[in-house]
């Protein structure tokens, strides 16, 4: 053997030839290596330092909990940190880098912490570094930043694509060893709707890793034959490269699929990583148990790794850890550890059996019975190790067994705690009830022939059980082996975050002795692998400490993630510019075509100005403002909510959800409405119009669409049930353009087939349905929010482009624009009109001037709360216009308001700028404000406070209609 | 967590806007004496731990309002009616 | 004894066997003076200021479970006082100030760390509602600067500026905000309420609140009758259920809100950032986690865990700020349980019943208040008012009309 | 109604939201058969009905003969190809005076239809309805959400579906779907 790759055996692809680096250095591996065995079978071990006293380390285990080698994989922005070597399958043009050291991993100056690791204890930074004041920030944070961390990550973009599915089963089986696999193929017979996942890249789980016989044949081969069987069943849907990360209510799983993880880029059209939420009826727990190292002196070197991970190096990836080999443990596991090494040529030095009686087979090796490791010796690597009575062994590993803990995190995601059984030595998952049962080593069966059975048995809890097939099982017994305190080197608890045996009665004898407060002050448990391994040995070790029982302990709790997920698993496509949906209106192809700036408003694009050559978009929404004043101009409002209200009551149910009344209004009218909370203060506002008697459309703002939508939908069906009447959102239904400015009629009524518009035939505040353009049916009212006299014309939405372009061709003569939301607020606010910036959710009707709106004659919702002495003190801050003593003065929404002479301070605060706009009208810049008894106030000069960005100017408090005050432009 | 749609069978959370606890009743009358009533109407809760029934809008669904019936502490889900019934039949025995 | 540097050597060299527990572990009395029910944040931090400012002695803290199991030892640890309603700002800005000199009054490493807080806008209306904040800020001292694009894209040139869906376009930061160690806070108060004689009793549940005559004379626990003159409840995420031992209802709900941790990286993110188009905000430990969160559930809760939706949410939130978020993973998810108030505010009140206090609602944002909110809830338990720090944290003022909405989401309390 | 009837019926050119996204063509994995056709249907009549209170049974009634697909409680989306414009909708509206409401939503949903032993799987990519043809058999329909928008899903042949999406996201949605397809191959006609 002059490498460490076994000469046969493995399942592994001896033809393949896969290259790859670490740190730089090229190394061949085969096709069902990990990066971690192909590291081990190159003779690497050094593969990783650890958090604090960056010790070097090498891997522990082989599978999802390894704390120690963890990489920096891939680069650019493909680069992850912190990936698991031992989950890493490794592929051709494999890239990674060892991480957490400086200048580098054989050499690493960060190493010298060691030498001070007897001030470093658990919890010292609590301690120090409180003097002199300022350096924290400025010098031991930074210090301890730097030093802290694992991986680097990229601050690039991720190149590659992730997908999200929804899955539905009968039976979900979480992990495919014997377990799973019996009852998956139960459950599966019986024509159950099956997944089966498992995190490895193969299916089999243990029984890759192991030598079994099952049915006459090798546990491997078995494999084969029950894999081959439930791929050809279409009930059943295999997930392998799939973790099952988490469990929550309704017995949902999240799972994450590693779909290209095993591929240098995934191939075009596939996906990284897919994740999944999957809707199990039922779901079986065969996770198997974590194998938990023991707490002795150097229990961290390169070469000691758990009894299990070293068989499945050896067994599954033929990659010796050593090639003389200690065995250490207090459980019979130990046993076959040594004779399947053996079976490999592996040369076993002795069994060091922490009992004094075991009656499993050595099978001629060497047994030291009642015999403790109590240090491995060495550096970089296991040179021998230390007994505790003073034996000295050389050896180039040590496989560690402390026993097994199963793995029942899944099954106490949802709040329960697993329950200490103190002759299994394992904490045993709770009771779930039958949606979610655990079976096989996970409930701690630790014979190959109970694991099948009970897998057969959980797989279908109905119906004809299936034969279960006979096997050869493995003696078990177990004593407790937890912490060898003899060792004179540190013996490390929790590996990444170099928590040792020691840190855990200090934290006791401090006070923090709850489970949960040692886990916080010495930081047990709380690395990436999150106490998989060690936490046992803590509860054990903290127990022992505080005079309590294992159970009196307790666990920490077991929260989701199984594993770390990526974050771009949860994202799946949604994105970059794809985060969310982005809604356009039927208006859109037509903006564009003019030349429209858009704008995100909501997930809507609306048109936001229009500009022409060289035009800011200042320049731009005063030329609109000024053209749709002196001529015309036509405004995208398609936006803004259109609900259909139709029924017997719906007159009656407007009159509940608007503060003013609806049952009223004429059939070919319209009428603003306010609706407020029932809290009392305003929620939304718009125009109504009734169509015909039992027929209204509502509109609502942009922003609020939705909401109101639900407050009208829990109105009636949670409030008046009783009311007749129904409602439906039309918004999408119809393109609505506003027409606006004193050639507004002229211009529309080139497209009017029948109707002739006049004062008496369209007056202000009619709605009419009209026919256009010979034919197209479409909605026409007259409403003005520009103070112009102004249209707004609703077509439907396919036919809206179309329209709009013959509304600029019909008002070509007079010198037509389009304007966009910009100009539509700079005339708004000349008008003073509410808009978001006032309807806050904060003010009342009569704080924005309309409390004469509000009905004293009905029952709607927020009458009453409407009324309390703090909605209706008159100090309250009301809406007013306001506008610069200096005309060149600019003002800036968000400023705030203070009496002329007051000094700046939040007592004398007045108010602040609501909105404002340049108006091209009045040349000069005006806004609205909410200000401390407002309306009263008009005249007044203030200070207009904006000392976020360093100004201040004087304005006048005014009435909020700054331009046209008689409201004369919109009857001309 | 899965709600039970009386309308369209069960759903996920993710389908689901919550309004909170549906025991306060909205007071009929809009005297000036029942103001204590709509106080306590629009501000005070039980807030449970434990069973609840509580308003949830199947917004991204068929729209409608219910009543979940639903444990806060373990998130077990017991049931969902209409909004409506729940209303109708908390008038009938008022 | 003093925690310092000098002293952690000497402990060194007799392999830290002779450090004194940070607080003992003592037998409830059968009386005090003041018992506070919470041994949270806000519950040490009370017992705290009431021994050291008011110079109080015979209290206890009687806390259900381990010491900090509450909100303190679940939140995303972020400090700041950018608020801008005047019953809101001056209380927050005191706090800032009490975080500011915390350590060296305590005597703890609570690791207060004044990295800057950065809000993001993405729209006009936004930018405008952020500069009126910023100007209640700085109107009353505190400090706020308005960013543009550019000035963000210099402090975080990794976030999406090319390719959003909701382009960045500015931000507010207040540089004095930051992160301080959460657990740190609870530990540095508990072992300085300790050390002025406060009892913490951990495991400690109470059961039941006696009233005689209207008035407070002890409680009910799993440790037996203790009695007590005045009585301060600040039992955040669980305040409508000890307000129910009097027959109180309260305004507000419990709800789940989920935080998260992904693996420890190295230097990553350098302060606080919320994103403004979606709920996320992240800043990273100083061990290198990413520490993240975004929106309650949304449903009323009572279990300290939540769903995938809300998981996804934030996530996706996360990504669409910071693109190469994407190849980060997320170690832990977690939840707490907070009280939804009905206007998003706190209550720091007495009650109705003489000698019982109140320390409530305080949302998700009960961490960064944790000293002022001790500061003032002491005031109001030693002196029998409020201090006017805390005036406006009124129990009745959702009867009168004056609701501290900060948001502008009235009575709805997953909204806040 | 009668055939002659139609004749009447006025149409106008009306433009698919769709018009210049929904391109025809091959896209996405390029070896064998696709996994998924798309076609959007369109131009289409769409008309909201919703009982008025009390009529739902007789409204259902009323719907017979015609392509009504259940919409929510007591609510139908009825459905028509070749109609004028606003001619389904006067239909109903007239047919159904006093039993319900009837809203024309024509221009307001597109209706994008998936074709092939893929599209399912697609499908659950978005919505968390159990898709399965034991759950969800022909003639089924459900609102549910996909991609963060609301759609109406309706089953409509062993391996066909149909989804309809409000106007204004269709364009969003049709680059999320058809992204969804690409590593099943898929084709637009």
């Amino acid at each position: 053997m002059t490498s460490y790759r076994l000469d046969k055996g493995g399942l592994i692809d001896r033809s393949t030839a896969l290259r790859f680096t670490f740190d730089g250095a090229l190394h061949v591996g085969h096709q069902g290596d990990t990066l971690a065995s192909a590291l081990l079978a190159n003779g690497v071990t050094l593969m990783g330092r650890s958090f604090k006293y960056h010790r070097p380390r090498s891997v522990i285990t082989a599978g999802a909990a390894e704390p120690n080698a963890l990489v920096e994989l891939r680069e650019g922005g493909r680069k992850e940190a912190n990936t698991r070597a031992t989950m890493i399958e490794l592929y051709d043009g494999l890239v990674s880098k060892s991480q957490n050291n400086w200048p580098s991993l054989d050499f690493d100056v960060g190493a010298l912490t060691s030498l001070a690791s007897s001030v470093f204890v658990a919890g010292f930074y609590y301690k120090t570094f409180m003097w002199p004041k300022s350096f924290w920030e400025k010098i031991y944070e930074p210090i301890i930043r730097r030093a802290a961390g694992l991986g680097t990550a990229s601050k690039l973009p991720d190149p590659d694509k992730y997908e999200k599915s929804y899955a539905h089963c009968d039976v979900l089986v979480i992990g495919s060893g014997p377990t799973g696999l019996m009852a998956a193929l139960a459950a599966a017979r019986q024509a159950k709707r099956v997944i089966l996942a498992d995190e490895s890249s193969r299916l089999g789980g243990s029984l890759l890793n192991e030598q079994e016989e099952i049915g006459g044949t090798s546990g491997y081969e078995w494999t084969q034959g029950v894999i081959a069987e439930l791929g050809s069943m279409p009930n059943v849907t295999l997930l392998p490269r799939t973790t099952i990360m988490g469990w929550f209510d309704g017995n949902i799983f999240g799972a994450v699929e590693r779909v290209s993880d095993h591929l240098r880029v995934p191939d075009p059209y596939e996906p990284r990583q897919r994740y999944w939420k999957i809707h199990a009826k039922r779901a079986v727990l065969a996770a198997g148990a974590e194998e938990r190292p023991v707490a002795f002196g150097g229990n961290d070197m390169p070469g000691v790794m758990t009894a299990s991970a070293m068989r499945t190096y050896a067994n599954r990836y033929a990659a010796a850890a050593g090639r003389s080999v200690v065995v250490f443990g207090g459980n019979d596991s130990i046993y076959r550890t040594a004779r399947d090494l053996k079976s490999h040529g592996i040369h076993v030095e002795a069994i060091v059996d922490s009992r004094k009686e075991s009656k499993a087979d050595a099978a001629g090796t060497p047994v030291l019975r009642g015999a403790l490791v109590a240090d491995a010796v060495g550096g970089k690597a296991v040179k021998s190790v230390h007994l505790a009575d003073g034996t000295h062994i050389n050896c180039e590993a040590v496989a560690m067994s402390g026993g097994f803990s199963p793995i029942v995190n899944l099954a106490c995601h949802r709040g329960k705690k697993p329950v200490w059984d103190a002759k299994l030595l394992a904490f045993l998952p709770p009771d779930n009830g039958e949606a979610f049962t655990v079976a096989g080593s996970a409930a701690s069966r630790m014979l190959l022939s109970e694991c099948l059975a009970d897998g057969a048995a959980k797989g279908a809890v109905d119906g004809k059980p299936i034969t279960v097939p006979k096997c050869r099982d493995e003696a078990f017994a177990i004593s407790p082996l937890w912490w060898v305190k003899e060792s004179h080197g540190k013996a490390f608890i929790d590996y990444q975050n170099d928590a040792t045996a020691k840190d855990l009665p200090l934290a006791a004898r401090e006070g923090y002795s709850d489970v949960e407060l040692a886990k916080r002050y010495t930081t047990t448990g709380m690395a990436t692998d999150q106490g998989k391994l060690g936490n046992i040995n803590a509860i054990a070790i903290l127990a022992e400490a505080t005079g309590r029982t294992m159970d009196e302990v307790g666990t920490t709790t077991f929260r989701p993630f199984y594993t770390p997920v990526s974050f771009g698993a949860f994202t799946g496509p949604f994105t970059g510019h794809h985060f969310q949906p982005v809604r356009k209106t039927p208006l859109h192809d037509w903006a564009e075509e003019q030349g429209a700036v858009f704008v995100e408003t909501g997930l809507w694009m609306r048109s936001s100005w229009f500009p022409r050559e060289g035009e800011d978009w200042l320049a731009s929404a005063s030329r609109e403002v000024l053209n749709t004043r002196g001529a015309v101009g036509i405004c995208d409002v398609s936006t803004l909510g259109k609900i259909d209200v139709q029924g017997k009551d719906a007159g009656q149910f407007l009159d509940r959800l608007y503060c003013n009344t609806f049952s009223t209004l004429a059939v070919g009218k319209a009428r603003y409405g306010l609706m407020l909370r029932e809290d009392g203060i305003v929620y939304d506002d718009g125009t109504t119009s009734r169509l015909a008697e039992d027929h209204y459309v509502m509109t609502t703002t942009t922003a609020n669409a939705a909401k109101v939508m639900a407050q009208m939908e829990f109105a009636h069906q949670a409030l008046f049930p009783d009311l007749d009447v129904t409602y439906v959102s039309v918004t999408e239904q119809w393109a609505q353009m506003a027409v606006a400015g004193p050639k507004s009629r002229p211009t529309l009524q080139k497209l009017m087939d029948e109707l002739v518009m006049t004062d008496e035939s369209v007056p202000y505040m009619a709605a009419l349905e009209v026919s256009i353009m010979g034919g197209i049916p479409a909605r026409l009212f007259r409403l003005s929010f520009s103070g112009e006299h102004a249209y707004e014309l609703a077509v439907p939405a396919d036919y809206g482009s179309m329209v709009a372009r013959a509304v600029m061709q019909a008002g070509d003569e007079f010198g037509i624009t389009p304007y966009g939301v910009e100009a539509l607020s700079i005339m708004r606010i000349e008008k003073g009109h509410v808009a978001g910036g006032e309807l806050n959710g904060t003010t009342t009707a009569g704080d924005l001037g309309m409390g004469k709106m509000v009905s004293a004659k009905k029952d709607f919702i927020g009458r009453m709360m409407a009324q309390r002495e703090g909605l209706t003190d008159p100090n309250r801050q009301a809406v007013v216009g306001i506008r610069p003593v200096n005309p060149a003065d600019r003002i800036r929404a968000g400023a705030h308001l203070l009496k002329q002479d007051d000094t700046p301070s939040m007592k004398n605060d007045q108010g602040y700028v609501t909105g404002v706009a340049w108006s091209p009208m009045l040349d000069m810049w005006v806004g609205l404000a909410l200000f401390a008894n407002g309306r009263a106030r008009h005249g007044e000069i203030v200070q207009v406070w904006d000392g976020l960005r360093g100004h201040r100017v004087m304005a006048e408090i005014c009435d909020p209609m700054h331009f046209d005050k008689e409201n004369k432009r919109l009857h001309a | 967590m899965l709600i039970p749609c009386p309308h369209c069978g069960t759903r996920p959370v993710e389908e689901f806007t919550f309004l909170g606890d549906a025991a306060p009743t909205r007071p009929t009358t809009n005297d000036p004496s029942t103001m204590e009533a709509w106080y306590e109407y629009v501000y005070l809760r039980n807030n449970p731990r434990g069973a609840i029934e509580e308003y949830a809008h199947h917004s991204g669904g068929c729209r409608s309002w219910l009543v979940v019936s639903r444990n806060t502490e373990t998130h077990e889900v017991f049931g969902a009616v209409p909004a409506r019934d729940f209303t109708r039949a908390k008038g009938a025995k008022a | 004894m003093r925690y310092n540097v000098f002293s952690l050597i000497k402990n060194s060299f007799s392999g830290h066997k002779n450090w004194e527990p940070a607080w003992r572990d003592p037998v409830p009395q059968k009386e005090y003076d003041i018992i506070i029910v919470g041994g949270g944040g806000h519950g040490l931090a009370t017992a705290y200021y009431l021994a050291k400012e008011h110079g109080l002695k015979n209290i206890a803290v009687l806390e259900k479970g381990w010491l900090g199991s509450g909100n303190i030892g679940r939140n995303t640890t972020i400090i700041r006082s950018n608020y801008m309603l005047p019953g809101n700002n001056p209380f927050y800005e005191w706090s800032m100030k009490l975080w500011e000199n915390l350590e060296q009054d305590f005597n703890f490493n609570a690791m207060v760390s004044q990295r800057g807080v950065l809000n993001l806008c993405h729209t006009d209306a936004q930018r405008d509602a952020f500069a009126r904040r910023g100007n209640a800020m700085r109107i009353d001292g505190v400090d706020a600067e308005l960013l543009d694009r550019e000035a963000v894209r210099e402090m975080y040139p990794f976030f999406d500026y090319e390719n959003a869906r909701f382009p960045i376009k500015g931000g507010l930061l207040q540089k004095r905000g930051g992160t301080v160690r959460h657990d740190g806070v609870a530990w540095g108060y508990a072992r300085g309420a300790d050390s002025r004689g406060v009892d913490i009793i951990q495991h400690c549940e109470v059961k039941g609140i006696k009233v005689e005559n209207g008035k407070v004379v002890g409680v009910d626990t799993n440790r037996g009758l203790i009695k007590c003159k005045k009585l301060g409840l600040a039992t955040a995420g669980n305040s409508s259920e000890t307000a129910k031992m009097v027959g109180m209802r309260l305004p507000m709900e419990s709800h789940v809100l989920q935080a998260f941790v992904s693996e420890g990286l190295k230097p990553y993110i350098d302060g606080v950032v919320t994103f403004g188009a979606g709920h996320f905000y992240v800043s990273q430990s100083d061990k290198g986690g990413l520490v993240f969160g975004g929106d309650i559930d949304g449903y009323n809760s009572y279990a300290r865990r939540g769903n995938l939706p809300m998981v996804e949410h934030v996530i996706e939130a996360g990504v669409a700020m910071i693109p190469s978020l994407s190849r980060v993973r997320v170690l832990r998810s977690w939840g707490g349980i907070m009280d939804m108030s009905m206007d998003g505010s706190p209550i720091i009140d007495k009650t109705h019943i003489e000698g019982l206090y109140l320390n409530a609602g305080w949302c998700y944002g009960g961490f960064k208040a944790t000293p002022a909110s001790g500061w003032c809830f002491a005031y109001t338990i030693a002196k029998d008012e409020p201090h006017k720090l805390n005036a406006a944290y009124r129990l009745d003022r959702f009867k009168t009309g004056h609701m501290l909405d900060e948001k502008g989401q009235g009575a709805t309390p997953n909204l806040h | 109604m009668p055939e002659t009837a139609h004749m009447t019926e006025r149409t106008f050119n009306r433009v698919s939201p769709l018009q210049d996204v929904a391109l025809q063509g091959r896209f996405g994995a390029d070896k064998g058969a696709v996994g998924v056709t798309f076609t959007v249907r369109h131009p289409m009549s769409i008309i909201t009905v919703i009982a008025r209170a009390g009529q739902g049974a007789a409204t259902a009634a009323a719907l017979k003969g015609h392509d009504a697909q259940w919409a929510g409680p007591d609510q139908y989306f009825v459905l028509a190809e070749n109609r004028g414009e606003g001619a389904l909708y006067r239909e109903l509206k007239a047919k159904l005076s006093g039993l319900a409401s009837v809203s024309d939503q024509s221009h307001g949903r597109v209706i994008i239809r998936l074709v092939g032993p893929r599209a399912r799987a697609v499908l659950a990519k978005g919505t968390p309805v159990d898709l399965h043809p034991d759950a969800f058999p022909l003639g089924k329909s459900a609102l549910t959400q996909m991609a963060h928008v609301g759609v109406h899903l309706t089953r409509v042949g062993a391996d066909s579906y149909d989804v309809s999406v409000f106007r204004g996201f269709s364009e969003s949605f049709w680059e999320w779907i058809t992204e969804q397809a690409e590593e099943f191959g898929y084709q637009v006609i």
